[in-house]
C-alpha cells in the first residue's frame, strides 16, 4: 500500500477502538447506491521506480532543442542553490503559515520577498505573490476599481502592447463583474503605444490605464508620457513589468511624476525554470495608500510576548476566510515556492549580478537580430528601443518557417500572427544570457537553409 | 539565533561572484534611452553566496513541515509528499519546455497531461477535464464562472445567486461574488447536515447554483445528497463540488455520481503535491456532460497517437485562459506521479484508511474527553472538537490549546472553522500517518487537558519552544510593517 | 571573487587590524625565490552556468547506453529520498563527528548503520565504513593478521573466484607490509572454489582464508564447508559479500559451525549510484572478540551529564589520531555520505522490499541468460548455482563482441578474458531490477546481429 | 524530541511499498540452494515512507553544518561547499555511468578527469598526478608506497626510516607504518620551525624520506624549507608534502617548487569538496618526475582526442590499484567543477584570503586577551591559541571553551592539536567567510573568557543548548554500545 503505512495488526486495533468490523462499516451512512465501482479506467498502481521510467522517458522526449521563444517566458541560469534550498523538506512540505510561531522560516521569507519586489518595482508594499503574471493583471484591474475614488467606471484601457494572453485572462476572470477592457492601438511603426493614441479616451471615465514594459514586442514604451497621461485623467496606472528588466530600467515607482499605482508582472525570470509553464508566480506592488485594496497574502513584522521581532499573516480582514464574499479576492494561496525561489535567486544576483544578466540576455538578443537580419528576407520591424526581446519579418508566413526550424531542433520564436493577424509574417524572438553564440549562429544557418 | 533579514547581512559590493555572468562594456546598453534606464541600483541584498545559503538553510529550519512533524489540519489534507514525484517533476526534460514549445517538442508531457485528464474523470465520475487552474480558489473561480457561461448560454439570465451552506470554506462565497453573483447561505443541523426544508425555500429561479462539499467542512457526509441534487436540479441550478475534501471519499463515491455537475480539486490536498509553505498548488476542474463545453482553456486532445492543445478554437463557448500558459504544470507532473504509483486500488484505499484514521483518532480524543461536535455521526476523513466547555470553565480557548500543541511538536489543527462550532478543532489525520503518530497526538492532548486543568496560565503563554513566543497580530495589523526599510 | 565574501573595505579594515599594508606582505615569510608564477596552464574561471554548461555536455556524452554489467557495482532503482535527504546541508557539509554533542544526527545515523550492517551480515559488530570493497578487503586482511592469535603467518589464502581487482587492490596495499595473498585455483567446472582445492594448503600457517559470496562469477560457493575447513585449519574466515544477497543468502555469521570472522564488501548497491566508480563505501564487520583490532571509525552509545543517551565516536585509541604510528589503520574517514545514502535505502526498503529487489535481479538475469544462450554458439560456462550474475561463453573472443555491441549503445558485460586468459571468449553479465523485459530483448536481438 | 532509533519505530508488515517491486514466486528463486539460503528475514527496519523521511530529516537537523554554522577547524579547512559543484557532479549521465563502461562510451567524464590532472599538476607543480586515492590518508599512502617502490626500484634496501616532525597529522606516523617502514620523529623549534639541526642528525642512509606540511600544523610557514630538502635529498631520502594545508598557499608557493618529491591533496579541504560528516573525500597525489613511475593506477590518459585509461599495460612500475575502481569519481568532480569556476586568478585568491582571514582573527583574538602560540609568527591560512594560563589560573581547559562555543552556535576549533601546544585550539577560518563572521566568533569569545573568570563551572557544563549535554566517553568505551539489540 504505497504511502499508507498500517500494517493489518493497526487495522485490528484501530477498528476495534472505533468499534467497527470493517473499514468498509465506517462508509456506512453513504447511500449504498451511491457507491462507487471500481474505477476500472485507471491503470494499476506502479513502483516508484516504474513511475519515474516512464516520466523519465518521457521528459526525454521532449528535451534537446534549442529555444529562442520568450514571449513572457525566459531561459536563465538557476543557481542550484535556488532549488537545491527551496525543496528542502523544511519549505517543500510546510503548510500555510497561519501558526506563526511554527513558520518563522516561511514567514521571514516572504517578508523579505516583499521587500526584493518593492525595493526593484520602486513601490511601497507587495503582497506575497499571487498565480502568475496574468492573473495577477486581473487582480490588479479589479482592485484597481475599488482603489480609483475618483472613478465609477468598470472600464480599463488596456494597450494591444499588453501580452495578448494576459489581456486574454484578464478578460476571462473580470468580465463576470461585467468589467470592460478597451483596446488601445499601437504605433505600427515603432511598436509602441503612442500617448496619442490615448488622446480619443480623453474625458471619458476609465478606472485605469495599463502600461506593460517592455511590451510584449520587447519594445520600450515611454512610460513617463504615459503615466502622467493616465494621472491627469484621474485613470490610475496599472504597470506590469520583466523582474530582470528592473535591473537596468526605471522602476514603475518612478514613472512620470507620479509613478505607477500598481505593479504586476510575471515572477519567472527570478529564478523559476521554464518548466513547461508553471509554477510560476505573479507578483503584486502598489503604493501606500491601496495596500488594504491589496488582494493576496500580507506578511507583517510584529512582536511577540516577550518584544522579540517575530513574523505574520496579517490584514487578513481582506481576505476570504474571515471576510467571505466581501473579501477583496477569493485567492488563498501564493505561489510559495516559486516565491521563495526567487528571493533565494535575487540575493544570489544582487544588484550588478542582476543588471549583468540583464545586459547579456540583451546583449544576445541584439546580436541574435544582427545575425538574423542578414538572411536574404529577415528585417527588424519596429523602430522603437528594446529589451532582450525584438520582432523580425520573415519572407513567408512565420508559422510555416518556425515548423521548418523546429524540425531542425531549433524552436524558433513567437509566432506574432496568432495573435497579431497583420504580422502573420513576424516572429518574436529572444536569447537570453544562457545563449551561446554557437547557438545564435545555429539558428541563423538553420535558418538560412530554411528560407533558401 | 538566526534572525537578521538578508538584507541586514548585505554589504556595498560583496557579491556571489559565480552566479554573475561577467560585465558587460556600457556600449551593450547604449541603445537603451538614458531616460527609461534606472538611476539607482535596486537595493537588492549584496551577499556571498554562503551567506545565501546558510541564511535561507537556517530560516528553513525555523518551519514546522510534514518532513518533520504531524499536522492534523481539517480541510487541508497534509498528508506525505512523495519525493519521488519531486524528482520525477525536476527532470531536465520537463523543467527546460518552453510552455510555447510546439507540440512536436510537447508530446511527453502532453501524454502525461492527457492521462492525468482521464485519471481524474475516472476517479470523480465527471465528464470532462481542464487542469488549468492554478489552485482551488481559481478552480472554485472556473467552477462557478461556468455554470455562469452556462446559464448565459441559454439565456437564462435571472439567475443572480449561489446558495452556500453556512460551514463551507470562505473561498466559496468570495467565489461566488467573484463571479458576479450574490450569496445567499444555507443552514446546518445540529447533526451536521444541511437543513432541507431551508434549502427548499431557499431555491428558485433566481437560483444559478449551490456550492458544497460531501462531506462537509462539519467532517460528516451529507446524507441527503440525493434530495438536495434533486432540489437544486429542478430548480434550474447547478451543483458545485468543492474538491477540498475529496480525500475522504476517494474511490468510494463519485461527486458525478452524487449528481454534482461541476468539481475542483485540490492536488496540493488529495494528489499529495506540496503545500510549500503556502503554494504554488493546483486545482483542476471536472464537469458534466453539460458543462464541457465551457471548460477553461487549454486542454489537451489526442489526435489518433498525437497529443494536442485544445484551445479557444476547439471549444469557442470556453470560459477562456485564466492565466498565461497552461497552469502549474510542475503541480500536475507531481500529481501525475502518484497518480501513477497509487494506481486504482491504491486510490480506492485513500479513501479508506483517511476514513479509518479519522474515526480512530476521534473515538480515542473522545475517550480521554474531548467533546465532538457530531458525537453521533462517523467522522469522514476530519472531525471537529468543540472545546466550548474548556473556554466557558477554565478560561482556556481552543487557540491556547492549539499554541500549547506547538510546545508538544504537534502540529495545531485547524481551529474555528467551521465558523459554526464555537472554539472548534478541524481535526484530519491522513491515511499516511502511522497509528503511533495519531496516539502521539492524544497523548499530548491528555497532557495539554491536565495542564488547561491544573495551571491555565501555561496554555495562554503557549508557545515556548519555537522561535518566537506567541505574535501580537494587532500590532501587526494596525503598525503595518510590510517591507524593511534600512533606517528602520 | 567566486565563494570569497571579501569588499574593498572589508580588506582594508582587516589589513589595518593586522598592520599589514597589502595581502601580499602577509607572505613575507616565504622565500622570494619559491613565489609561484602565474599559474599560467591554469583556464580563466568561468561563471556556475558556464561550468554546469560545460559539465552538463560531458554528461550527456556518456549518457543513453543499456547496461549490463555488473562485476562489482550495481544499477539498482534509487528512491528519490535517499539522496534528496543525504544532500541535505546538514549531512552533506557537516564535519566529522568530533564535537559529538553538535553531531548527533550524523552519529546516530552511523549507529544505525552500524546496526544495519550488522544485522545483515549476522556479525556482532560493524565499523562506520572505509572507502570501498576493495580497500576494504586489505583492511580486513591487516586486521586477521593482527586478531588470529594462532598463527604468525603473514599469508592469507585468497581464491581466484575473489574479485580480481580486490586481490590487486589488497596486495598493492599489504605487499608493504610484507603480506602474501596465496592463490587458490577454481574448479573450472563448477566455477567455485572446491574444498579439495584448500587441501594441500591444510597443516601450512595461514592468518585467514577469504570468501567472496556471491563469488566473481556470480556463482554461490559452498561457504558453509570452506569457513569450516578453515577453522578445522586455525584459519580466520573473511567474509566478502554482496549486501543485496543477504536480504536471500545466509548471512556470513553463521557459515559453517562457526561463522565468518570478518565481512567486508561493496556497499554500493544498497542506494549509492554508480557514479563512474564512486563514492560508493565498504562495510566491514567482526565477531565481538574481534572489535578492537578493527580499524575505522566507531559509534558507541552513551549517556550525557543529565543520563540522556547520545552518541559518540568511541574506541578512538586504535586510531591514528590518538596512537598514532601504532593505529590499526591510517584511515582517518568514513565514506559518511554514501553510508548515510544505504542507511536511508535500507530503511525504505526493508527486509521484505530488499528481498523483492534481490529476486528481480535474479530472475532478470535468469532471463537474460536464456534469451542469450538461446543465440547460437551462446552458452552457460559453469554449473553452479548462482545470484544475479552469470558467465557465458561466446563463440568469439569477447573484447571483440563487447565493443560491437557498445557500437550498438548496449554494454553487454564484463570481458573476463582481462583476468582470467582461459575465458577470454566469456563474458559476466548482470540484469538487475531496473532491467525491462523489452531490455533484455534489446540485448538478444544486438548479440544475435553482432554474432551472425 | 525525536531522538528513537529507526528500528524502534519498526512493525511487522509495514514497508514503504512504493520502493519495492512486486513480489516474485518462490519458483524464481528455487534454483538457489536451500542451504545457501537465509533463514531469517534480516533484520531491517519495517518502517514506512514517511517515517523514513520525517526520521531522517528531524535527525539531519542535530547537526552542526558549514551550511548552518562557522567552523573555524584548524588543518580542516571547512569551507564553503558549492552547491554548484553538487548539482553538476549529480548530472544523470555523471550518475548512471558504470565504472566499467568502455572508453567508448566514457569520454566525457574522462575528460573532465584527465583536464583535473593537469589543473592539479599546475597549481602543485608536480609533474604527474593520479586521482585514485579516496581520500587524505590513502593518499599519504600512495605518496609513502611510491617512496617505497622507488628505493626499491633501485635496490636502495636499507632505507628502513620515515622522519616526521613531531607537530605532524597522526595519519602521517600511520601511514608510514603501513608502508612498512619506522618513524623517527624530529623536533620542532620553539618558532614552530623544524630543528634543522635535528634534522640533520636524523638523516642518513636509512631514511627513506621526510613527510613534513608547509605552512606546518603550527600555522606557520617553515622558512627553512630550502635547507631541509637539501638535507633530506643529500642523505637519499624523498620529500613528502602533507596537502592537508595547501589551501594556505594555493597559487602562491608551489610544493614542487619547494623540492617536494609527491605530495597528496584533500579535496575535500582545498578544492571546496564536501565533508559529509566525516567522507567521502579525495586525495590525489601529485609526483616530481622521478617517481611519475610508479603513480597508483588507473590514470587518464590522451591520445590525440581521445581519452583512455593508463594502467598496469601502460605504467608496469605502479603501486597499484588502490580501490575496485577509479576512486571517488563523484568528488573528482565535484572539485572539477570548482577548479573551473575558481580559475587561475581564483586559485591564487584562496591562499591569499584565507591567509588574510587567519592573520586578522589571529590579530583580533590576540586583543582580546587570547595566547598565540607563535606570536612572532605570520599565521599561515590557521594559528594556534593556547589556554594553558586559563587551564592553570581558572581550571578550564581547552576543551570547556570549546563546549561552550556550541553554545554560541560555533563550531569548536580543532583542539589539542598540535600535540605540542598545551591546551590548544588550531583555527582556520577560510576564505569564504565573512569578516563579520569572524568578528561574531571573537565576540563569543570575549564572553566566553569573561565566563570563564566569573564561573568557570559553566563552561565545565557545557554545552547547555545541543540535543545533548556533555557526553561520557570513557562509559562509551568502556561499556560498548555499538549496534542496537530490540531487548536493549
Amino acid at each position: 500500500m504505497p504511502y499508507i503505512p498500517h500494517t493489518e495488526d493497526d487495522v485490528q486495533a484501530m477498528l476495534a477502538a472505533i468499534g467497527a468490523n470493517s473499514i468498509e462499516d465506517l462508509f456506512d451512512e453513504i447511500p449504498a447506491h451511491l457507491k462507487a465501482g471500481k474505477l476500472e479506467a485507471l491503470p494499476d498502481g506502479l513502483s516508484e521506480m516504474e513511475a519515474t521510467a516512464l516520466m523519465a522517458a518521457r521528459a526525454r522526449q521532449d528535451a534537446g532543442a534549442l529555444c529562442f521563444i520568450g514571449a513572457g517566458a525566459y531561459e536563465h541560469h538557476i543557481p542550484a542553490a535556488v532549488w537545491e534550498i527551496a525543496t528542502r523538506g523544511e519549505y517543500y512540505t510546510a503548510y500555510t503559515p497561519y501558526q506563526a510561531e511554527a513558520s518563522q522560516g516561511t514567514l521571514q521569507t516572504i517578508y523579505e520577498y516583499q521587500t526584493l519586489m518593492a525595493r526593484l518595482t520602486g513601490m511601497d508594499a507587495s503582497n506575497a505573490s499571487v498565480y502568475d503574471g496574468a492573473s495577477g493583471l486581473s487582480e490588479a484591474v479589479l482592485m484597481a476599481l475599488r482603489a480609483n475614488r475618483k472613478s465609477k467606471s468598470s472600464r480599463v484601457l488596456v494597450p494591444q502592447t499588453v501580452h495578448p494572453r494576459y489581456r486574454q485572462a484578464t478578460d476571462a476572470i473580470c468580465s463576470n463583474q461585467n468589467v470592460e477592457l478597451v483596446s488601445v492601438p499601437f504605433d505600427s511603426a515603432a511598436g509602441l503605444t503612442a500617448v496619442e493614441a490615448l488622446a480619443p479616451f480623453a474625458g471619458e471615465d476609465f478606472a485605469a490605464l495599463v502600461i506593460q514594459q517592455p511590451n510584449f514586442f520587447g519594445a520600450l514604451e515611454d512610460v513617463h508620457a504615459l503615466t502622467d497621461w493616465a494621472h491627469a485623467n484621474n485613470l490610475l496606472v496599472i504597470a506590469v513589468t520583466n523582474p530582470t528588466s528592473l535591473a537596468l530600467l526605471a522602476p514603475p515607482g518612478e514613472w512620470g511624476t507620479q509613478g505607477a499605482d500598481i505593479v504586476v508582472g510575471e515572477g519567472q525570470p527570478l529564478g523559476v525554470p521554464l518548466s513547461s509553464g508553471g509554477p510560476y508566480f505573479g507578483f503584486m506592488c502598489c503604493k501606500q495608500q491601496h495596500i488594504r485594496q491589496m488582494p493576496g497574502r500580507i506578511i507583517g513584522r510584529t512582536v511577540d510576548l516577550e518584544g522579540k521581532p517575530g513574523f505574520t499573516l496579517t490584514l487578513q480582514a481582506r481576505e476570504q476566510h474571515i471576510r467571505r464574499s466581501k473579501a477583496t479576492s477569493n485567492i488563498c494561496t501564493n505561489q510559495g515556492l516559486a516565491m521563495t525561489a526567487a528571493t533565494i535567486y535575487a540575493s544570489l544576483l544582487g544588484p550588478d549580478g542582476l543588471e549583468a544578466v540583464a545586459a547579456h540576455c540583451h546583449a544576445n538578443t541584439r546580436a541574435l537580430v544582427s545575425k538574423l537580419t542578414a538572411v536574404n528576407g529577415v528585417s527588424e520591424v519596429f523602430s522603437a528601443p528594446v529589451f532582450h526581446e525584438a520582432v523580425l519579418r520573415l519572407p513567408r508566413k512565420a508559422a510555416d518557417v518556425l515548423a521548418a526550424l523546429a524540425q531542425r531542433n531549433i524552436l524558433g520564436g513567437y509566432d506574432l500572427g496568432q495573435d497579431y493577424p497583420e504580422l502573420a509574417d513576424c516572429v518574436l524572438i529572444c536569447a537570453t544570457e544562457t545563449r551561446v553564440e554557437a547557438d545564435l549562429d545555429a539558428y541563423a544557418a538553420a535558418l538560412k537553409e530554411v528560407l533558401a | 539565533l538566526n534572525h537578521q533579514l538578508i538584507y541586514e547581512l548585505s554589504r556595498p559590493g560583496r557579491r556571489a561572484s559565480a552566479q554573475s555572468p561577467k560585465a558587460l562594456p556600457a556600449e551593450a546598453l547604449a541603445d537603451i534611452p538614458a531616460a527609461l534606464r534606472r538611476q539607482q541600483k535596486p537595493g537588492l541584498p549584496e551577499v556571498s553566496e554562503l551567506q545565501v545559503v546558510r541564511h535561507y538553510t537556517n530560516l528553513s529550519t525555523r518551519n514546522f513541515a510534514i518532513d518533520k512533524q504531524f499536522y492534523p489540519l481539517g480541510s487541508c489534507t497534509m498528508k506525505y509528499n512523495p519525493r519521488g514525484a519531486n524528482r520525477a517533476a525536476m527532470l531536465p526534460g520537463f523543467l527546460g519546455r518552453h510552455p510555447l514549445a510546439p507540440e512536436s517538442h510537447s508530446q511527453g508531457f502532453l501524454a502525461c497531461m492527457f492521462e492525468l485528464q482521464e485519471f481524474l474523470k475516472e476517479v470523480t465520475g465527471m465528464k470532462g477535464v481542464s487542469l488549468t487552474p492554478m489552485a482551488g480558489a481559481q478552480g472554485e473561480f472556473a467552477g462557478v464562472a461556468m455554470i455562469r457561461a452556462y446559464h448565459e448560454a441559454r439565456n437564462d439570465d435571472a439567475r443572480t445567486e449561489i446558495l452556500i451552506p453556512e460551514a463551507a470554506h470562505g473561498t466559496n462565497p468570495a467565489t461566488a461574488v467573484m463571479c458576479g453573483y450574490k450569496v445567499r447561505e444555507v443552514p446546518v443541523n445540529k447533526d451536521g447536515d444541511v437543513d432541507l426544508e431551508a434549502l427548499k425555500a431557499a431555491c428558485g429561479p433566481q437560483t444559478a447554483g449551490l456550492m458544497m462539499t460531501n462531506p462537509s467542512t462539519c467532517g460528516v457526509f451529507e446524507r441527503q445528497i440525493d434530495a438536495i441534487a434533486k432540489t437544486v436540479h429542478e430548480a434550474g441550478g447547478l451543483l458545485y463540488y468543492d474538491g477540498a475534501n475529496l480525500n475522504a471519499i476517494l474511490g468510494k463515491v463519485r461527486p458525478g455520481d452524487m449528481g454534482f455537475d461541476v468539481i475542483h480539486m485540490n492536488l496540493h490536498k488529495t494528489f499529495a503535491t506540496p503545500h510549500g509553505g503556502g503554494g504554488p498548488g493546483a486545482g483542476p476542474v471536472g464537469v458534466s456532460e453539460r458543462l464541457t463545453p465551457f471548460l477553461p482553456t487549454p486542454i489537451v486532445g489526442k489526435d489518433g497517437n498525437t497529443y494536442r492543445w485544445l484551445d479557444q478554437n476547439d471549444l469557442p463557448q470556453s470560459i477562456g485562459h485564466l492565466s498565461a500558459f497552461m497552469g502549474n504544470a510542475g503541480v500536475l507532473l507531481r500529481a501525475y506521479f502518484y497518480a501513477r504509483v497509487l494506481g486504482r486500488e491504491g486510490m480506492i484505499r485513500v479513501g479508506e484508511y483517511s476514513t479509518l484514521a479519522a474515526n480512530y483518532l476521534l473515538k480515542r480524543l473522545e475517550a480521554i474527553g474531548c467533546t465532538p461536535a457530531y458525537p453521533k455521526r462517523r467522522a469522514s476523513h476530519e472531525f471537529i472538537l468543540t472545546f466550548a466547555k474548556e473556554a466557558k470553565e477554565l478560561g482556556v480557548s481552543a487557540m491556547d490549546i492549539a499554541k500549547r500543541l506547538l510546545d508538544y511538536n504537534q502540529h495545531a489543527p485547524t481551529t474555528y472553522f467551521p465558523l459554526l462550532v464555537p472554539e472548534c478543532f478541524l481535526i484530519e489525520p491522513t491515511e499516511t500517518e502511522t497509528k503511533e503518530a495519531l496516539d502521539e497526538f492524544v497523548d499530548a492532548m491528555v497532557k495539554i487537558l491536565a495542564e488547561a486543568k491544573e495551571n491555565p496560565d501555561l496554555l495562554k503563554g503557549a508557545p515556548y519552544t519555537q522561535p518566537v513566543r506567541r505574535l501580537d497580530d494587532v500590532k501587526a495589523a494596525r503598525e503595518l510593517d510590510l517591507i524593511w526599510k534600512d533606517t528602520a
